[in-house]
């Protein structure tokens, strides 16, 4: 029934129900069919760490509060999704200022945060969280770090084409893409949805866009020129 | 004059019971803030006298600071509006002399207020950097030797015999 | 009372009954509402993940629009737009290599931002800008005896919390409260629907519509009114899995905009409450349609 | 250049403090006094690891008698800091004391710059003026003025109530001036202190009666300070008395009226029980209240409101004739030389943070509120109901409410740990229900207060490292149904959690009183920016304000405990019994005065000055500045337009030379 979801053995736990989320740090009662007496090493070494990765994190704008963190859970107590999340967002901040870069970047965490900034405005540090998830996240789409087929990066990659070449989004025709691209049978799961979509006259086909999807485009690659509007990287943005 | 090695110096003139014990805290607190300027100690900044801050001016300040307590807290009752008047004049002075607005700045920091020191030294130092040197000596010295050339003119007028004063006069 | 209006990409997809009953309440209260020339998406929250700086002159370049077209405040009714213009907003003002980035992308069109337009939602318009009185004033059908609780969702109080609480944001029950409607206390009203979610990890995205739908049963709500399309579309179209998953949680979920349209009697399927998946109950003792 | 013949030949000694390594890690000590070595006038000029230390002090007087040194100058820390211990060390070395000047290279230089080449310029800079300076220095005497021994204390809460009878004690005449209508403060509403659990009342009800009953403190409650005039040893301060209808010296506190008066039900939120319990127009504060002396509400009397009433209060008064509608307000002015300021603390408002529910959950109370409802003294005789009756089974503590939050308040509270602590075994003790303590980090650092955390886990208190994120009255399990909900993140074990209780206690945090920027304003002193008193030095000058003879005690300083409360107290009135003891104030002589040759008689002076320290001889056509009067701000010095008025410690050449040489260098 799950349509995506890596693992995709794992069943979610319910918010308040009784199960544990399964953390990569706690040894945990495996249900696959291997034997119940393997254990999982998580020391990390110093070697791990990549020294100046929090310091880069917290250079970007909005996110230098970062170091004033007390580690008091607030973010993930007031989170409605750390509970599926590999690492709580407190801890996300906790191993971002220890340096632990692949740690970070690798885990579901920041692909969870749904940006409802209910964390940010409730840090009594003012800790601009929502922000440090976007740097996190575009950080790891920059090195290519998220997991395969993990459909949320697909998401964003999906989303940001489709506005780039034709301005604007069209939902269905999105959704469509990215369950071609992350997960085929999860199409077919949602066949039933389709219908209503189609009955209630909201199953869009035809794909929303601008006039000026030319001018949309230069300005967007102007910003890939750092400093200068230099349209060489154009074909990239194209 | 465009010493590539300049650094703006201000002269500043902080009263004893807030500006000067917030300088006082910002060094108990370890903030850090840009080292050009050299602090003069006043009971209050109803003390500062216009012709220190020529002075100071004059003998090569790139600029000068005054620090009081904020309106309605003096020490003194206030000794620090008499300040704000007489700073009011002051700069309408220096403006007839071409000196520019910020080179001259009157702050209420309170005792309580270390981090102020630092924002209003760094940003003032900032300012001045932009500004460049006020080069007041060397002014003085290019105005000297213009009325001493006027001098020896009317001098001269007056001496039509050009004769060169002895030098007998020096005995 | 005129403003730009920038609709946003889900009021012409799956959220356009949000549209068509946005305008019609509007234009009936004496408010118009100019759609901007050739804009394009926000970039959402999406965008954001990828490329700040694009995310950025996307937004901006709407703005920028908006300046052009004149001196109006800009109105969004989408929450998720309402958050981007606004942070784009904040961003620029906040950091001058950001702006130098945007000005330079938005020159190559002939186009600049200044910083003038604020962008509102039209929660903010309708009770600060047409007061409340106005709205009163013009209810031909009072929603008597129908419970609502009242969902804001996220992005519209947080954080840009401009014109309401955002704990306890209260301008859509002071409108319903206008609308004659009975307001049920929900404590839920900003918490996250999980939208972005739904189409990705339908299991995370899922469970936070199941707890927010079961609480307004629980409340003993009729109906939950939402301001934003998505929230809108993920309190509705999900029942069946939802059923499937937890139970049942059968509840309609309309915007508020197609309540205040009923209440000022204006034609129901006008109002776009045919394309709820789960149908809104007609109000009792409907009277004849107010419009000749 | 100025001329300083009239010092005769000047002979400097120059000594540079390396402050170990405050001062000497960022500026080459040794350059600067080889630097300063060199310049005119200047004798002897040396670095020294501590100027401040006995050896340091030695060394300056050994080199005035060896050196024939007629002037010192050390660059080290403040002058705030050790002006007068240089001073003193060069007037045993035989020098009259302000033949001396001092640099300020740590505060103003080591300590805020970063580059040592940078901050070794300055420092010599600095030191370059002060030689300069110090050559135009005269020989000045102090002036001795006596100092009025009665002391001011504001505020009775425990600080001020242990400060005043330590004075009283000592033999000093106290005034107390309290705003409410019983001293008390905060501890009186406390049912047990923390670590020893015990009985608040019962160690401060008899300092109360002490209080009252000693001779030689004067108690003035339900009173303002209106007016502060004056200076250390000398103040005039005027005491509003706000009438309270009742004439203090008849009423015996016998409390007929009250059940007499004409509202048979207690109406009104009583003050002291924080609003859980009623009390009529006509009340006393607590049975305990100091003075027990009942108080008339005017906001609630009917006939103060009206004049319409049958005055019942007054027939149950009968003979003793103690009620008095005509009272009116009093002002009364008194003369003190030291003022001891312990006005307090007022408590979170807890509806500031709208996620714990405070004000919309009936069962989500303050820290304060629980300590009423515990206390035998309280509305409920000491048994903890829930508002909604019932005792509750399982109770959630929420620490640091309105403190260490960047959005209300930045500062730990520091009481808050034990306070909860303590009410948790009292909770667990009178209802056995499960207690959970939320906390951020659990700070004890209190004498026998690490033993009292521990003991704490052995009662079987819960605790959960996790700051809460919110209260909620929305159920998702069965069990959750009818509770209270706390979701928090259990960061030690990594996990969130959804807690459901029936009572919430919400441990509000400190913060300074509302109306504190206008008392400083009053007493002349400085807050810091959180609004807590500015003490003179955080370690060596706790208890003293940047005004003399005003001191500070408690919690109006900062957050702090009981004990550390009484010890603050204690230090204050030693701080002012020691001047008191010593019978004169020191003057500085910064005076400003007249030269009669000069002046033009303009009188643009004589306005200026707040001490009316300034006169005009009418006859000689001068002004004249009494130097009693005179504060030393030098305003006048400043303003006199023919130059006539100088000031001593301040002159004109001094501060001149001071901007030469701060310029000639560098």
């Amino acid at each position: 029934m799950t349509p995506v979801a890596t693992p995709r053995t794992k069943t979610l736990p319910a918010e308040g129900g009784a199960p544990l989320p399964a953390r990569a740090t706690s040894v945990q009662a495996n249900p696959s069919p291997e034997p119940a007496t393997k254990v999982r090493r998580t020391i990390q070494y110093e070697s791990e760490r990549v020294k100046g990765f929090g310091r880069e994190v917290m250079a970007v704008p909005g996110c230098d509060q970062l170091v004033r963190c007390i580690q008091c859970g607030t973010c993930s107590g007031t989170c409605p999704l750390s509970v599926y999340m590999d690492h709580s967002p407190r801890q996300i901040m906790a191993l971002v200022r220890a340096d632990f870069k692949d740690a970070v970047l690798r885990s579901n965490s920041i692909w969870l945060c749904a940006s409802c900034y209910a964390c940010t405005v409730e840090c009594p540090r003012e800790i601009r969280i929502t922000d440090i998830m976007y740097a996190l996240k575009q950080r790891a789409i920059k090195e290519r770090m998220f997991p395969r087929r993990f459909p949320i990066p697909v998401l964003a990659r999906e989303f940001t084409s489709m506005v780039r070449t034709k301005g604007r989004i069209t939902e269905t025709l999105l959704v469509m893409r990215l369950f071609m691209k992350a997960n085929l049978g999860a199409v077919l799961s949602s066949w039933r949805q389709g219908i209503g979509l189609i009955r209630t006259g909201r199953f869009v086909l035809r794909q929303e866009r601008i006039e000026h999807r030319a001018e949309l485009a230069t300005m967007l690659a102007t910003t890939d020129g750092r400093s200068e509007p230099a349209p060489k990287h154009n074909q990239e943005a194209a | 004059m465009d010493d590539p090695n300049w650094q703006p110096r201000i002269v500043a003139f902080f009263c004893n019971w807030c500006t000067y014990t917030a300088a006082d805290l910002a060094g108990v607190s370890r903030i850090k803030y840009a080292p050009n300027i050299r602090v003069i100690r006043l009971m209050c900044s109803g003390r500062v006298d216009p012709q220190f801050i020529l002075a100071a001016l004059a003998q090569g300040a790139d600029g000068v600071l005054i620090g009081g307590c904020h309106i309605g807290d003096c020490h003194y009752s206030e000794g620090n509006l008499k300040t704000l008047r007489r700073f009011q004049l002051l700069k309408r002075m220096l403006r007839d002399m071409g000196i520019e607005e910020q080179r001259v700045r009157l702050e209420w920091i309170s005792a309580s207020e270390g981090d102020k020191v630092r924002s209003v030294v760094d940003d003032m130092v900032g300012q001045l950097r932009a500004l460049g040197p006020l080069g007041m000596p060397k002014r003085f010295e290019d105005w000297d030797r213009e009325l001493n050339g006027l001098e020896a003119e009317v001098n001269a007028a007056q001496e039509p015999a050009g004769g060169a004063k002895p030098e007998a006069v020096h005995a | 009372m005129i403003y730009s209006y920038f609709p946003g990409c889900s009021l012409k997809g799956l959220g356009r009954a949000y549209e068509e009953s946005l305008l019609p309440v509007m234009r009936h209260l004496g408010v118009e509402l100019v759609e901007l020339e050739d804009w394009n998406c926000c970039g959402a929250t999406a965008y954001m993940s990828v490329d700040e700086r694009k995310a950025c002159v996307l937004a901006a370049r709407n703005l920028a629009i908006a300046e052009k077209a004149g001196p109006h405040d800009l109105v969004t009714p989408c929450s998720a737009c309402y958050l981007v213009l606004n942070k784009t907003k904040h961003q620029l003002h906040e950091s001058e290599p950001m702006r130098a980035t945007v000005q330079r992308a938005l020159g190559t069109a002939g186009l600049t931002y200044g910083g003038n337009t604020p962008v509102r939602h039209p929660l903010d318009v309708l009770v600060h800008d047409v007061g409340l009185d106005v709205v009163k004033e013009k209810v031909v059908r009072p929603l008597k005896g129908l419970k609502v609780a009242p969902y804001y969702g996220c992005q519209v109080v947080r954080p840009y919390a401009t014109f309401d609480d955002a704990w306890n944001p209260t301008t859509m029950d002071r409108l319903l409260t206008a609308l004659g409607a009975e307001v049920v206390d929900y404590p839920l009203k900003t918490k996250c629907c999980g939208a972005s979610l739904t189409g990705t990890l339908p299991e995370a995205g899922l469970r936070l519509t199941y707890i927010l739908l079961k609480e307004a049963i629980r409340r003993g709500a009729d109906v939950v009114a939402t301001i934003c399309p998505l929230c809108q579309f993920n309190l509705d179209a999900y029942h069946d899995k939802l059923a499937k998953r937890w139970g049942a949680v059968r509840i309609p979920t309309v915007y508020i905009t197609q309540l205040m349209g009923l209440a000022f009697g204006l034609p129901a399927e006008e109002l776009g409450l045919n394309r709820c998946f789960v149908p809104m109950k007609p109000l009792p003792a409907a009277p004849e349609p107010a419009r000749a | 250049m100025h001329d300083t013949s009239n010092n005769g030949d000047v002979r400097i000694g120059f000594y540079i403090c390396h402050c170990g390594h405050n001062i000497a890690s960022m500026v080459d000590c040794a350059a600067v006094a080889e630097y300063i070595g060199r310049l005119p006038g200047v004798a002897v000029s040396r670095d020294y690891k501590y100027m401040c230390s006995d050896p340091g002090q030695a060394l300056i007087g050994q080199d005035i008698r060896d050196h024939g040194l007629n002037r010192v100058v050390v660059a080290s820390c403040s002058p705030l800091l050790h002006e007068h211990t240089f001073r003193n060390a060069v007037e045993a070395g035989g020098l009259n004391p302000f033949f001396f000047q001092m640099v300020n290279i740590r505060e103003h230089d080591s300590w805020v710059h970063t580059d040592r080449a940078d901050a070794t310029e300055k420092a010599k800079a600095l030191a370059h003026a002060a030689v300069r300076r110090v050559r135009f220095h005269r020989a000045l005497q102090t002036t001795k003025v006596p100092i009025h021994p009665d002391v001011l204390v504001v505020g009775g809460g425990i600080a001020g109530i242990h400060a005043a009878l330590t004075l009283a004690n000592g033999g000093k005449k106290v005034f107390l001036v309290e705003r409410e209508p019983s001293i008390g403060g905060h501890m009186a509403k406390f049912d047990k202190t923390f670590p020893t659990l015990d009985c608040a009342a019962c160690i401060l009800t008899p300092k109360m009666s002490a209080v009252r009953a000693h001779k030689n403190i004067t108690l003035w409650t339900y009173s303002d300070v209106e007016k502060v005039e004056g200076y250390v040893g000398n103040y005039t301060v005027t005491v509003r008395r706000r009438p309270r209808y009742i004439n203090e010296e008849l009423c015996v506190g016998c409390q007929e009226c009250i059940k007499a008066c004409i509202y048979k039900e207690a109406k009104f939120p009583d003050e002291f029980n924080v609003g859980l319990s009623k009390r009529k127009p006509i009340y006393i504060p607590f049975p305990q209240a100091v003075p027990q002396v009942v108080v008339i509400d005017p906001e609630r009397c009917l006939q103060i409101k009206s004049g319409k009433c049958k005055r019942t209060c007054i027939e149950a008064c009968a003979d003793r004739q103690a009620i008095d509608f005509t009272q009116k307000e009093e002002t009364v002015q008194i003369k003190v030389g030291n003022i001891i300021l312990a006005t307090g603390f007022k408590l979170f408002d807890a509806k500031r943070i709208p996620q714990y529910g405070y004000g919309r959950y009936p069962n989500v109370v303050t820290s304060l509120e629980l300590e009423r409802l515990v206390t035998s003294s309280g509305p409920t005789g000491g048994e903890l109901v829930m508002r909604n009756g019932g005792t509750p089974r399982s109770v959630g503590f929420i620490l640091c409410v309105g403190s260490r939050d960047f959005r209300t308040n930045r500062w730990c509270s520091r009481t808050c740990c034990m306070h909860s602590m303590k009410l948790a075994q009292l909770v667990r003790e009178h209802t056995g229900a499960d207690v959970t303590i939320f906390y951020l980090d659990i700070r004890a650092p209190g004498k026998g207060c690490e033993e009292f955390y521990d003991k704490s886990l052995k009662d079987g208190i819960q605790f959960v490292r996790g700051r809460v994120a919110e209260v909620t009255d929305w159920a998702l399990t069965p069990e959750e149904e009818g509770k209270l909900v706390i979701r928090a993140e259990d960061t030690l074990a990594g996990v969130v959690r959804r807690i459901p209780v029936d009572m919430i206690v919400l441990a509000v945090g400190m913060e300074p009183h509302a109306d504190v920027q206008q008392v400083r304003r009053l007493f002349n002193m400085s807050c810091g920016t959180e609004g807590w008193f500015l003490e003179k030095h955080p370690k060596l000058a706790p208890v003293s304000t940047f005004t003399d003879g005003v001191f500070i005690a408690g919690c109006c300083q900062g957050p702090k405990d009981i004990p550390d409360s009484i010890a603050q107290a204690g230090a204050a009135a030693a701080e002012a019994m020691a001047l008191i003891d010593r019978g004169f104030i020191e003057q500085e002589p910064n005076t400003a005065y007249v030269t009669e040759e000069d002046c033009s008689g303009c009188k643009s002076c004589v306005p200026l000055c707040p001490y009316t320290a300034i006169g005009f001889d009418d006859a000689k056509q001068k002004a004249v500045i009494n130097a009693a009067l005179c504060k030393g701000c030098g305003t006048c010095v400043a303003a006199c337009p023919s130059g006539s008025i100088r000031q001593h410690l301040f002159e004109d050449d001094e501060i001149f030379s001071e901007i030469e040489g701060v310029l000639t260098h560098g």
